[in-house]
């Protein structure tokens, strides 16, 4: 098995605020993996994400990296969707996606030839000088998960990216995302609520338990990549995507 | 839209020819004498009589005024920017800048004197008059961003240096151009009160002798023949402080969009 | 700030006035202050109210639209400014004899008031406006070499190639009371700046309408003078004090030595004709001097500037100690 | 947390008790004549001689200030929100707000000694020096409003009143802190200006005459005392309304939340 | 059938950057009924939307409002969930739900009753007191969901309320809002991006094409209500959705 590149190891978390959003928290990211988070709203799943990222520490517990590595510059390149798109809003699509390159001090013709092409996937080339304000959120959206592609990286952190997508588009993405991962290996880590867009997407589902969260049950995909619309209308998707269904309900009435 | 420009451009035109109307009449009817309040002609009368004194006045006081404001831009965001970066140093050292807004200029202008050439001494005069409100916007601006954004430039490992610009900066401007905007007239008054306590005298003075000098020779139409000089000059520099302020913002900052329906 | 003399008695209605002087309670105003202290204005059937001035603040303009009755105006020049801008007020009474008006320098730095164009020269505003326009015309000085002084003399002090104005009663004691040297002083009068001082300023419409008024001001403030300056001034100086904190008994004494020593009150004139004393000529060669020096304009009605109606009348000469 | 703390304080107190042995030391090295610069011995020695005269003309100017502070937060806010509601009057009248703000008051301190009582005319300065940050603060915060949550409160019907008190005042109070920041030192500038051109002179008058006094008589150490008074008074204005600012915003504010990770 | 309570004809949005949002847009909303608002992300769905609330002014065609009645006023009372939560953030979240009520000055008693007992059914109850920023993502459209919900209005418009939200709150919520729509017979015009969400809840799918967005095809839902989990597994309710799908992957095709 892969190694791992990030484990938190009873990780729990509790804001000032007062609210414990984890508790108890197990996982391991293991290098290359496609792994997706369930649970419902409020869990920590935001949370979880943001302490494998290293942008958030836990109040208890330990995150450890694989030794020789020092923490959190660790895993090399990061590549962040927020469940909020969380642009620059003095800056134009193309200003936002070409922020990681230009902060790596990136060639800037090389930076322009990925960000078009980005777009293009996306489908907002059109769109490059516009502002964020003059978008809708289904494009702010996809402007920040191009921001997140376009660097390549070697750990893809998604939270929710595709929830304000329609679904051709979400389903298109999800082909892109699933060939990109496919030929690059890159480890994603995903957090969505879409039973049936984990299924399709991962190797393993981690369902977590409602508030303070912990992991309830991991249910392995085994289906083979690459997976594409066969897979999507076989009987082995939908009986995987029932098994989750059940597992998350379980998973909710496990805790108060 | 067109009427909006409209209404914009012509209803303060007619208010003000209204007020300088109304202005006119008291004076007339209440037969105010000229050293109480001197009528609009009066002061027009001044102002064409002595425009080669008073534009020279105007220049020198401008400059000084331009002079101080640059200085309190750029330290105001300079410092902002310090005290941001570093906290220590905002706790040990904003007290001072606190210190600096509220020492009467008039008192440290001898101490100035003493201690810098004139030139110099003017200087940091108007230019302590300026640097708090760019230095607090600035502070407020820069503690104002997006935390989110901040940890995805801390995830993309960007240095503090390209924080501050791609980042803290931007996001700031806002605030920023709020506070130049106030620096701006208040280094108007920096050069005007300089002046008063450190500047040369006589021929070549500001603006701020041409008043102090009129009001003491009981020349009242003079007087605010330089105060209409010194109004014009601040609205001016507001004026351009704030189509500087638009031309930045206006496409993505709220309160400079176009409210679109 | 009513004195201790006696509260008012039966007697008519007291005519309420005030005053407003040039710059805060000091010994160069004592003879107001005596008069208050002592009821001599009260014994004149005036209730006399004095609106100190100070660094910054102009007094004047409260003259002319009725806020004050009466002023104190530092010299004649603002006399005849007022004629010019056709401003109701006229001087009726000259306090100070000699403009107590002087350059002051660090020991040994200047002998003749010609050495003083190599020094920095701290002047203020009003300075600027007025004497130093004359010395710029009769002694040549030029405004290159001015920086301003706002009525503190650290700056002055610092920088030996300095000198800086004052009023001889003043500044003088202050720096050698702190900087412990004697500074050597040029008394502009002495140098030509004939101008009157200290003058008694009233509205145009007050001298027409009700000149008893006026009279009683004058001779009472005169009275005070004498008093104030040769016999008990004790009364006024705690007046002073209680007015300005900031006063000392000794300096009090000090300015009194020095208005006696350089005759700024009673000199010239006033020992025939008593204080407040003021003649034609002594304004009319003044006003030509400053005609010269281009700080008034010519053709001016100088004459406009004063009115010799209320003082030259020898009051309060008995109390001149022989 | 604990360590934040104490470098908060500790630091700040270092570094001025450094501070003050540094200027005592240059004093002394340099035989600097104490009326020159004081040695702080000296100036302590004049604050504890004359702390009657002091604490009095302290709590003159301060009194002052105050009411000229609360003036100018009540018509800074109020004239923004009147500019903000009606753009016609803010087309119209902004520029007189302008015009207010670079009129130096020593020029029209006279003038206003003239139509007002001298208290009136006092406060009246003391109010200009204030009047703009807040002015000017208030209106970008008024304007920066979520465009969203406009339109829920159209939807909502609410009236112009509710507009205001319930979504744009509060939404705007971060920058309307700031002003006040700005103006709680001018405020005291603006005391100490008034009482120089406007205010009577002598006993029962504030630290701005204290200062010219003393430094006029060359009683430098009072005068370094009476600076002294009042740049602490500066501070601690600003103190407060820091304090007020971060009890206000704390719980949802990005410039006063504290990060956490 | 029922009276329109606002009818857009031939509306087109051109906005000020130049974007066409839509173009000859002719929409019905009728009296007391559940319509959806189908279509690719960036088509103009939230732009109608806003348009129908009287929120934004069309560029050309003209928004009728039954007559008698003047315009934008003549709706009553209109509940909105906006796209994004667009909360006040110096509110508590109670505060933030109470606000339509304390708008129109209800009664304080009742209003506090109303609000906890919405809290209640967006689960939501132990954060009453807290503040938006202290709140997950889909907290925080929760708590927008309920604010719209408090006054139980008469026209309802949401712009993919559930997007956030896993598909446990999401199943509860859909049944919660058709339970309420069935009692009270309000007018909802819901945005989603599910087909399956759409189906279950409306009688009626407008789906749109792509930028610049118009009619595409209308879909009436004729299963009877009530609807339950019966519905959702019916062979009915999955011929519905082929169909729904089939029709929004044409429209996508339609322009291009
Ligand atoms: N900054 C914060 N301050 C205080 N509490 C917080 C903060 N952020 C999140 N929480 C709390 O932590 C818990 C978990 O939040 P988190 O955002 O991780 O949930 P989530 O699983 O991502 O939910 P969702 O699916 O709704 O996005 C929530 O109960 C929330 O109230
Ligand atoms: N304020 C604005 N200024 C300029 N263009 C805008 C603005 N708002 C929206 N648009 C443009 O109008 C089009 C439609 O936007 P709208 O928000 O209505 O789409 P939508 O159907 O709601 O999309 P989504 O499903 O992504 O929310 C988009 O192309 C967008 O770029
Ligand atoms: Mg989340
Ligand atoms: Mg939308």
């Amino acid at each position: 098995m892969a190694n791992s590149i990030v484990s938190l190891r009873d990780v729990g978390k509790i804001y000032d605020s007062g609210t414990a959003a984890l508790a108890g928290l197990d996982l391991d990211i293991r290098e290359g993996e496609f792994v997706s988070l369930l649970g419902p709203s409020g869990c920590g799943k935001s949370t979880a994400l943001r302490i494998v990222a290293g942008l958030s520490e836990p109040t208890s517990g330990a995150v450890e990296w694989p030794a020789g590595r020092a923490a959190k510059t660790a895993v090399g390149d990061i590549g962040f969707v927020f469940q909020e798109p969380t642009l620059m809003p003095w800056a134009t699509v193309a200003g936002n996606v070409e922020l990681p390159l230009s902060l790596a001090h990136a060639d800037a013709e090389a930076a322009g030839r990925a960000v078009s092409s980005i777009l293009d996937h996306v489908g907002l080339a059109d769109f490059a000088a516009s502002y964020p304000r003059e978008l809708s959120g289904g494009m702010k959206m996809r402007v920040s998960i191009a921001r997140a592609l376009v660097t390549e990286p070697s750990l893809l952190l998604m939270d929710e990216p595709f929830a304000a997508l329609d679904e051709i588009s979400r389903f298109k993405l999800n082909n892109e995302l699933l060939s990109l991962w496919q030929t690059l290996r890159r480890t994603v880590v995903f957090v969505t609520h879409s039973v049936f867009e984990s299924v399709f997407l991962s190797q393993r589902i981690v369902v977590m338990t409602s508030r303070p969260g912990r992991i309830f049950a991991e249910v392995p995909i085994d289906a083979p990549y690459p997976r594409d619309e066969c897979f999507r209308t076989s009987a082995a998707y939908a009986g995987y995507c029932r098994k989750v269904a059940d597992v998350l309900a379980a998973a909710m009435g496990a805790q108060p | 839209m067109k009427e909006s420009g409209l209404v914009r451009t012509v209803l303060p035109v007619l208010l003000l020819a209204g007020a300088i109307a109304a202005w006119d009449m008291a004076v007339r009817v209440f037969a105010i004498p000229p050293y109480v309040l001197p009528g609009p002609g009066l002061v027009a009368g001044a102002l064409i009589g002595d425009r080669g004194l008073l534009f020279d006045s105007l220049v020198v006081t401008l400059t000084l005024a331009i002079e101080g404001f640059a200085l309190a831009a750029i330290g105001g965001i300079f410092w902002a920017v310090v005290f941001n970066q570093w906290r220590v140093v905002e706790y040990s050292f904003y007290p001072y800048a606190v210190v600096l807004q509220v020492t009467p200029v008039v008192a440290i202008a001898p101490l100035l004197l003493i201690y810098l050439p004139q030139h110099l001494a003017v200087l940091a005069c108007a230019w302590i008059v300026a640097f708090f409100p760019v230095l607090a916007n600035t502070t407020l601006g820069l503690r104002s961003v997006d935390r989110n954004l901040v940890a995805l430039f801390a995830l993309y490992k960007a240095s503090r240096w390209q924080v501050l610009v791609r980042l803290m900066l931007p996001a700031a401007l806002p605030q920023i151009l709020a506070g130049l905007r106030i620096a701006g007239g208040l280094s108007l008054i920096g050069a005007v009160v300089a002046e008063i306590a450190a500047g040369s005298a006589g021929a070549g003075s500001g603006l701020a002798y041409r008043i102090a000098e009129s009001g003491y020779r009981l020349n009242i139409p003079r007087m605010f023949a330089a105060l209409l000089l010194l109004s014009l000059a601040g609205v001016a520099i507001f004026a351009v402080l704030s189509a500087l302020s638009h031309l930045v913002l206006r496409r993505w900052h709220e309160s400079e969009v176009k409210e679109e329906r | 700030s009513s004195p201790a003399a006696p509260a008012k008695k039966e007697g008519p209605e007291l005519r309420k006035v005030r005053f407003g002087t040039n710059w805060v309670a000091q010994a160069e105003h004592g003879g107001f202050y005596q008069a208050v202290a002592d009821g001599t204005y009260k014994k004149y059937g005036l209730d006399v109210e004095i609106v100190p001035g100070g660094p910054n603040v102009n007094n004047r303009i409260l003259l002319p639209v009725g806020k004050i009755d009466f002023f104190m105006s530092a010299n004649s020049l603002q006399s005849f400014d007022a004629v010019e801008q056709k401003v109701p007020t006229i001087a009726v009474a000259a306090s100070f004899q000699k403009d107590p008006q002087v350059l002051i320098t660090h020991p040994g730095m200047a002998n003749t008031l010609d050495d003083l164009k190599n020094l920095t020269l701290f002047i203020s505003k009003e300075g600027m406006a007025s004497y130093y326009q004359w010395l710029k015309a009769d002694y040549g000085f030029t405004e290159r070499s001015v920086k301003p002084y706002t009525f503190n003399p650290q700056p002055f002090l610092a920088d030996e190639k300095s000198a800086m104005q004052g009023y001889v009663t003043s500044e003088p004691y202050a720096i050698e009371q702190q900087a412990k040297f004697k500074p050597k002083i040029f008394l502009l009068a002495d140098y030509g700046f004939n101008s009157y001082s200290t003058l008694i300023e009233t509205r145009t419409d007050l001298v027409a309408k009700e000149p008893d008024m006026v009279q009683k001001f004058v001779d009472a403030s005169a009275i005070g003078w004498y008093n104030y300056l040769y016999h008990d001034n004790k009364a006024a100086n705690d007046l002073i004090k209680q007015h300005n904190p900031e006063m000392t008994d000794a300096l009090l004494a000090n300015s009194v030595a020095r208005m006696k020593e350089y005759g700024i009150v009673d000199s010239g004139d006033t020992l025939k004709f008593g204080i407040g004393a003021m003649t034609d000529a002594r304004m009319h060669a003044f006003y030509d001097k400053m005609v010269r020096t281009g700080v008034v304009k010519a053709g001016l009605d100088y004459k406009k500037a004063f009115t010799l109606q209320f003082v030259n009348k020898g009051v309060g000469l008995n109390l001149r100690p022989k």
